[in-house]
């Protein structure tokens, strides 16, 4: 029962300004005349950037803010910072899209914003109904802007395939959170730790589990693991590309740090739990990576194919949580940078490559990209090596963190798994690959050129790609030494 | 007073029909409609444990979930009035224009 | 809940109160519908109902027995569990809330406090508009399940204008929430008692909210006679649109029902508002036991009866809003007043406070 | 007191089968409404009256009332019978909630019993003392939620406005 | 001068450097793009050339070293040197891209660019496998090398290129995954990635590993580097892939990348587990017999010449593994000059191959006959090389695989009588070959009309040959630059003195009857080299 102070505010700058610049957005949206809406873009994007400001700058302040049910540290400050730039690339990417398709209103901006938001609450809570009502926030957000294209029927029934088991998962992580109230008396993660911890015959272990499993599958749904997954390929197929980079990164890229903030850093120290939670991770691991690679290798459409990788992607950061501890969070940490850029790199080009209304994202349009497009079938093929894990990529120090994590934790066996499921995902990767460059034929995609802003987007992830993928130690450093007292 | 394990059985019961109602119905509305008594079985667990403990937040808690579900429930309906002026059927099975 | 030592007792005062009310608040019902006639009728300069009875006085006797004796006509492809319950839904909900109104303060009898009120919540104001937020679904479930167009229309219509004005309705009182501090009506009512002191000229009116909260009244009031779908706000039936709204596929008895209802309701929020910002019951008080029991009840029914009239009024004076008009008047007006006032209120509450 | 709790939980327990296995939307909304009514008297007796009446105002008087409308408005009639797929989840899924409930059932009732009465310390749960509350120490999530809502509204404009 | 102290990231990345002005050339001139990739190559083998001159052959150790720190987390560092095992094959890489741009001059109309930029980044892949002397960046180059490799064989292969390409690509994976296993395992064990200092830890007992770890450890390398050598059952790729690439990637892909797996071995599975090696030696001695006369018999059957090129190099590559798995200086000595043997001989084998295909379009050998007649010159170049290739005397194959079965005979007679076998085989399947497409009647009319080598192709070839022809008659100098490298490798893998290996060799004179002149030779090399 603290009083609020400018300090609290101070630690939640970055969505603040966030919020405050979707307002604006939505507010010069009707004086905007059409046609001229990509400044609505720009001025988003502008948010995006003060709020990566305020983000570097709060880092000097770190602690806790509203009763303690905000916290920023280093492990939410670095997520946020991606978050905006997943937030900032797709912006990037999507301003050409929308204004070729015919859909550039500033709603679209302000949905984005929205969302970054809600992801940005999810990462920065320590407690667990703000991590709910961050979670609601970007699931809305992604929602609508699933189904954006209202008229159209694979972004429709994208939004209500992915609302209708969004809002089924919602309701078993809230259950969970229910039970975790009920056991503990308290939804504030580290006082459940606390509570736990030192009084573990206050809680029946198995009513613990239940909570367990039933947060578990909540967030499960939120990165698509098996067999939560069932809803990803349509989703990610049917909404429109540049959203569907949004979705695939960001919300899961939050969901990731709840999982760790909740498994990891709650759950994980508990006796009772922890063999529980062990086991729940390990299974979900090796069943989403085969399942989603195997699945991955009869994809004919290249947002299906993507749909499939990003659920075997999220089997190996999986993988990092499962080892947990310091070493794993890092991993899955750094994992999610990577995928980040590569992922949003993929999807934006391909967005851009699809042409008007997305006609063409089957593989077999893609033949011949190399030979009239070279620049853009070498980009593509990057975010695709990177993707299946090429050393001198972000994608294979990723693995490589994730993996070495595993093998810290003496888990062998699933490290052994996750190589070969990386080795399977080659083949499918490079079918994209080997349409561009190996096919024979007049390719079909778009060739207009590359608008200016999707270039830069382009040109930052595939920079972000190399020279993490060269010097990843950088950063890795600096997630170790996040400093954060539940690991 | 009433214990509180029977309270908890009925959210429980509630959310399994909740959820069964999911998983067999095939009318997208009805499909919705399942889900919100989900969140019904939610809250009255989250009444059930505020009871057995010191505080109020348990109670309070239920007010955002009721905020979430209006929120839910306004874009659901839109999604879903979309997804008939498309098809003119509020079937699932006829979403399927992407192959499975 | 009371504070009753003996069940029995609560038991038998309850059903009491409950038969009591119900009884007064029909045959008001019945005659507000002859004075709603008359009046109209006066103010358009005709006689209005005069045969039956001295200055027609018994119409409404011959209007119920009409209604009781009609045959009950129901559309062959109507849902038949749905039409049915509509106008007991209406009925329900329009009497849910009388229960906890407070017509009165409390006196003893034989050792035992009586409220004159039903039940008195804590939360009476929230139950009041709970009760009423479900009235929405007579109108629109009897819109459709008439299954014909024109009741299906006027329920939509409905629907949309009382989730609308709802929202500011429920505005208007905050204002008046905010300065109470409870929701419990009883409570409100007692805030309200005295004149203002250090008020110089105006030290002689009474402390009601009104003089507090004149544009939280303002909207209050207007949203009200929307909720209730009164002219002006009458769209879902009105009659050169729609023939009836929701209801024209009913007769006889259910259609006496809505009309019941309808009437119910303007008496609810009329009371309300009565409570809320006229001071309900309070006023000279004098005499003996007896007569001060009485005298708040009257008061507060004299008060009651200003808004009934005011009601008829407008009815008589006041023509139409288009739809769109109407939508546009409760979202782009009603609301952003709505907000305003609340604003204001605690600033300047905030100010005062400090 | 405690008899009415359980004649309301049986009335929520049948409207949730009727939700669940009518076969016309309209009777499946009402009979929800009839679960949430349900449910606002069991918090009523559960000591969290103010609760009880937003339950009442916004779920089945604003919620509900929209699905009502929508069912309404797109004329949703029977469901016919279901169609080719997915007939997997619909063998497998009940089985495994009934095996879910009673799992839960036979855990809640291990950990709590017939004893563990859901004793009340006597708290005050009036709407001042939850404001109180939720101006202090859920100031946070109370202003965030004005974002969800916001958002809400915006989707509801985005995908259902005939021309934007 | 720092570029002297740095020259083996010149020699590494030179490569890249052509490949990325290749880039910004403009398309339409491909004679520029030739022009340029010509020049860096040449540079290349010229910077290859230096470090021969700058290796001292009697210094221990690894030498050019540089080592940086590149990576804090895991410690990964820059680690750059090379023995005399890496130095001959670097130069044979160095020797041989150039010849791959030339003889893709006029074969790769299509896309010249990128091939350029492809084949130039996959030398700086190979060579960069040769330097590593950390495991990280070891792997590294190893990944990295797929890529080009992967693309110059999907696009500008023939028939089911991508199908061969996609298979090339799947097997090295598998097999590179399992090395990245036991690399991590070796890293969390030794807390280290450098090769040196491992070996040092695993020499002195400080790192002492279980008998089950070394053997787990022992084939998770050695199955990565069997894929790609490669030896008998994990060999199924490598006809497809040979058959399907380009002549230049054939080039590539025999002249050096198979000899990556050998180098691997030679590199890390017998210095690093020697005790596995030991073990698991007769095993893959069979496996490399079995090797030598199944690659023998499928090249016997073959009516694609080009397939039957490829499966030679079974057969070859066969020979370096049981030469390597027999642990004495001449089995070991005779294995890599085998190694660079195979790259010069086979290389121009599927060169002139190339040729041929670009004159008539065909590989089917019944489709050719008589060639002497019509192409002469061309026909005495081919038949010098196949003769290379099967073990003449006087010209570099004799002596590989000469050593090679003296030191299979000292490991094991019955190796040694097979492996002499598979010598036969060879010399039918070539010299049946041989005779069916250039001696006889010309049979169809069509190949009267070709023409014989033009003046570049006759560039190519005498280079080719001189250096067939002066590493039959003078190996010397090859084989003294590895002497001190190998003698590292067998006092690591053999726990008994190699003396005693020296003191044994004149008791193997009973095969002299096929082995006349550079005997002597060899053995007083090899006798000063091991100590």
């Amino acid at each position: 029962m603290t009083s609020v102070g400018s300090a609290d505010f101070i630690r939640i700058l970055p969505e603040l300004i966030l919020s405050v610049f979707a307002l604006l957005v939505m507010m010069l949206e009707p004086v905007t005349p059409l046609g001229k809406k990509t400044v609505l873009g720009w001025v988003a994007i502008a948010g995006v950037i003060l709020a990566g400001l305020a983000s570097f700058a709060i880092a000097y302040f770190p602690g806790s803010a509203f009763s303690a049910s905000i916290s920023n540290d280093g492990f939410s400050n670095y997520l946020i910072e991606l978050l905006l730039l997943i937030a900032g690339l797709v912006l990037l990417g999507s301003m050409a899209y929308l204004e070729r398709d015919a859909i550039d209103h500033g709603e679209f901006y302000a949905l984005i914003l929205m969302a970054t938001v809600g992801a940005a609450f999810m990462v920065a809570s320590t407690e667990l109904i703000m991590v709910f009502i961050g979670l609601e926030i970007s699931s809305i957000s992604t929602y609508i802007l699933a189904g954006y294209k209202r008229g159209e029927m694979q972004s429709n029934e994208s939004s209500v395939k992915y609302f209708l088991l969004g809002s089924f998962a919602t309701a078993f992580f809230l259950y969970g959170i229910a039970f975790v109230y009920g056991l503990t008396g308290t939804t504030n993660l580290d006082v459940v730790r606390e509570t736990l911890v030192n009084s573990p015959q206050s809680a029946s272990p198995q009513l613990l589990w239940l909570a367990v499993i039933l947060m578990f599958v909540g967030l499960a749904f939120k990165v698509s693991t098996v067999p939560f997954q069932i809803w990803t390929p349509d989703v990610y197929q049917g909404a429109p590309a540049p959203v569907t980079a949004f979705l695939s990164t960001a919300p899961k890229a939050a969901a990731f740090a709840v999982l760790v903030r909740v498994f990891v850093g709650s759950f994980d120290h508990v006796a009772s739990a922890g063999p529980v939670v062990f086991w729940l991770l390990w299974i979900s691991a090796v069943l989403t990576m085969c399942l989603g690679n195997l699945a991955a290798l009869w994809q004919s459409n290249v947002k299906r194919l993507l749909a499939y990788s990003s659920i075997a992607h999220a089997g190996y950061m999986l993988v990092g949580i499962t080892a947990g501890g310091a070493e794993g969070t890092s991993a899955v940490l750094f994992y999610l940078a990577g995928y980040a850029l590569m992922n949003v790199g993929a999807f934006i080009l391909i967005a851009h490559l699809a042409g008007s209304d997305e006609r063409y994202t089957n593989v077999q349009d893609f033949t011949g990209l190399a030979a009239d497009r070279p620049g853009m079938a070498a980009c593509l093929t990057v975010f695709m090596l990177s993707l299946a894990g090429f050393p001198s990529t972000v994608g294979f120090f990723a693995k490589f963190y994730v993996f070495r994590s595993a093998m810290h934790a003496h888990l062998t066996g699933l490290t052994i798994i996750a190589l070969l499921n990386s080795v399977v995902s080659v083949y499918y990767y490079l079918a994209l690959v080997v349409a561009m460059y190996m096919g024979e034929g007049k390719t079909q995609v778009s060739e207009s050129s590359v608008p200016r802003a999707l270039g830069f987007a382009i040109a930052v992830s595939l920079l972000g790609i190399f020279f993490l993928g060269l010097f990843p130690s950088g950063l890795l450093r600096d997630l170790n030494s996040l400093h954060v007292p539940w690991l | 007073m009433i214990p509180l394990s029977h309270i908890l059985l009925l959210s429980v019961i509630l959310f399994t029909l909740g959820a069964a109602g999911f998983i067999i119905r095939r009318n997208v509305i009805t499909v919705f409609m399942c889900i919100e008594l989900m969140l019904n079985a939610v809250n009255l667990a989250f009444i059930a444990f505020a009871r057995r403990l010191p505080g109020l937040d348990g109670q309070l808690f239920v007010f955002f979930v009721i905020v979430v579900a209006a929120a839910e429930a306004a874009v659901g309906l839109a999604i879903i009035v979309a997804l008939y002026r498309n098809r003119n059927s509020l079937a699932i099975d006829d979403v399927d224009s992407m192959k499975l | 809940m009371a504070t009753f030592s003996d069940t029995e007792f609560f038991l038998i005062e309850t059903v009491i109160k409950i038969a009591l009310i119900m009884f007064i608040l029909l045959t008001a019902i019945a005659y507000l519908t002859w004075l709603e006639r008359k009046v109209i009728a006066h103010i358009q300069s005709r006689w209005g109902p005069y045969l039956v009875g001295p200055h027609g006085l018994l119409q409404p006797l011959a209007d119920g027995l009409k209604f009781m004796f009609k045959e009950d006509i129901a559309p062959l492809e109507a849902d038949p569990v749905v039409y049915w319950l509509a106008p007991f839904l209406a009925f329900l909900m329009a009497f849910l809330s009388i229960a906890v109104i407070p017509f009165g303060e409390s006196f003893t009898l034989a050792g035992h406090v009586i409220q004159l009120q039903i039940t008195d919540l804590n939360v009476g104001l929230l139950f009041v508009f709970a009760v009423t937020s479900l009235g929405v679904y007579s109108v629109a479930l009897a819109g459709w399940s008439s299954n014909s167009k024109y009741p299906l229309l006027g329920g939509l219509r409905s629907s949309a204008q009382m989730i609308s004005y709802e929202v500011s309705l429920s505005l208007g009182v905050i204002g008046v929430l905010m300065i109470a501090g409870t929701l419990s009506l009883r409570e409100i009512v007692n805030q309200q008692a005295g004149l203002w002191a250090h008020a110089g000229l105006f030290s002689v009116l009474p402390r009601w909210n009104l003089f507090l909260q004149p544009l939280g009244f303002l909207i209050y009031f207007t949203a009200a006679i929307a909720e209730t779908n009164r002219i002006p706000f009458d769209l879902p039936e009105g009659e050169t649109e729609l023939v009836a709204g929701f209801h024209t596929e009913y007769s006889s008895f259910k259609f006496a029902i809505f009309f019941m209802s309808e009437y119910a309701n303007m008496v609810t929020v009329s009371a309300i508002a009565t409570l809320l910002f006229f001071g309900g019951w309070l006023g000279p008080s004098f005499g003996p036991y007896w007569l001060r029991v009485i005298l708040p009840v009257l008061w507060f029914c004299l008060k009651l009866f200003c808004f009934l009239f005011f009601y008829i009024w407008v009815r008589g004076t006041l023509p139409r809003f288009r739809y769109d008009q109407l939508m546009a008047f409760g979202w782009k007006f009603l609301l952003p007043l709505g907000l305003l006032n609340i604003l204001v209120t605690s600033f300047v509450m905030a100010w005062l406070h400090s | 007191m405690e008899i009415l709790f359980y004649i309301f939980g049986v009335v929520a327990i049948v409207a949730a089968l009727s939700v669940v296995f009518q076969r016309t939307p309209v009777y499946s909304a009402l009979s929800l409404i009839v679960v949430l009514a349900a449910l606002a008297v069991i918090y009523l007796l559960l000591g969290a009256p103010f609760i009880a009446m937003v339950q009442v105002i916004v779920y089945a008087g604003a919620i509900m009332v929209l699905f009502v409308l929508v069912i309404m408005l797109l004329n949703a009639g029977h469901e016919g019978p279901s169609a080719h797929r997915a007939k997997f989840a619909r063998w497998v899924g009940p089985p495994l909630l009934l095996a879910f409930l009673v799992e839960f059932g036979v855990i809640v009732w291990k950990q709590y019993g017939l004893t563990g009465a859901a004793s009340a310390p006597a708290l005050d749960a009036s709407p001042a003392a939850i404001g109180r509350l939720l101006f202090k120490s859920y100031i946070l999530p109370f202003e965030v939620t004005s974002i969800l809502i916001l958002v809400a509204v915006l989707g509801a404009v985005v995908l259902a406005k005939k021309q934007l | 001068m720092p570029l002297s102290s740095h020259i083996l990231t010149v020699a590494t990345f030179l490569p890249l450097v052509g490949a990325a002005i290749i880039a910004f050339l403009p398309r339409e001139n491909s004679g520029r793009v030739r022009m340029v990739a010509l020049i860096f190559s040449l540079l290349t083998f010229l910077v290859t050339l230096a470090l021969i001159f700058g290796f001292s052959r009697t210094a221990g150790g690894f030498q050019f070293e540089e080592n940086y720190a590149w990576i804090t987390s895991p410690p990964i560092h820059y680690h750059m040197g090379i023995d005399g095992l890496s130095l001959i094959l670097i130069v044979l890489t160095g020797f041989l891209t150039p010849l791959c741009v030339l003889v893709s001059w006029t074969g790769i109309t299509e896309r010249t660019k990128e091939f350029h930029i492809f084949l130039l980044a996959l030398e700086t892949g190979v060579i960069g496998v040769f330097v590593s002397l950390d495991l990280f960046l070891f792997f590294v180059f190893w990944e990295v090398m797929l890529i080009p490799m992967y693309f110059l064989i999907g696009i500008w292969g023939h028939g089911r290129k991508v199908y061969a390409a996609v298979k090339f690509i799947l097997y090295t994976m598998v097999g590179s995954a399992l090395m990245l296993v036991g690399i991590i395992f070796l890293y969390e064990r030794s807390g280290s990635f450098d090769y040196p200092q491992i070996l040092a830890q695993l020499s002195d007992g400080s790192l002492p590993l279980t008998h089950t770890t070394e053997s787990l450890l022992f084939w998770a390398f050695l199955i990565a580097f069997a894929i790609k050598v490669p030896l008998f059952p994990l060999h199924t790729w490598l006809p497809d892939a040979h058959t399907e690439a380009p002549t230049a990637g054939s080039v590539i892909l025999a002249g050096v990348l198979l000899k990556m797996g050998t180098y691997g071995m030679l590199r890390f599975c017998l210095p690093l587990f020697p005790n596995a090696s030991r073990e698991f030696a007769g095993l893959l001695s069979v496996l490399a017999v079995i090797g030598i006369i199944y690659g023998a018999l499928v090249s016997m059957v073959q009516p694609d010449l080009k397939r039957l090129v490829a499966y030679s190099s079974v057969a070859h590559l066969g020979f370096v593994v049981l030469g390597i798995f027999a642990f004495n200086v001449q089995g070991m000595e005779g294995a890599i000059y085998q190694m660079v043997n195979h790259g010069v001989s086979t290389g121009a084998l599927f060169m002139m191959v190339g040729m041929l295909y670009d004159r008539r379009h065909t590989r089917l050998i019944k489709d050719f006959g008589g060639l002497g007649t019509t192409i002469p010159v061309f026909s005495t170049f081919f038949m010098i090389v196949t003769l290379s290739s099967l073990g003449l005397p006087m010209l570099n194959g004799f002596v590989g695989e000469f050593l090679i079965i003296i030191g299979a005979f000292h490991a094991r007679v019955l190796w040694g009588t097979l492996a002499a076998v598979g010598v036969i085989l060879a010399a039918v399947y070539l010299l049946w070959m041989y005779q069916r497409v250039f001696l006889g009647e010309v049979t169809d009319e069509k190949n009267r009309e070709i023409p014989d080598c033009n003046r570049r192709e006759k560039w190519l070839l005498t280079a080719t040959v001189a250096v067939i022809i002066f590493m039959g008659i003078y190996p010397q100098p090859f084989l003294r630059q590895m002497d001190v490298s190998v003698a590292r490798v067998l006092t690591r893998v053999n726990p008994e003195p190699v003396a005693a290996h020296n003191s044994k060799l004149p008791a193997a004179p009973a095969q002299a009857q096929m082995a006349p002149p550079p005997r002597p030779r060899n053995r007083a090399t090899t006798g000063g080299a091991s100590r």
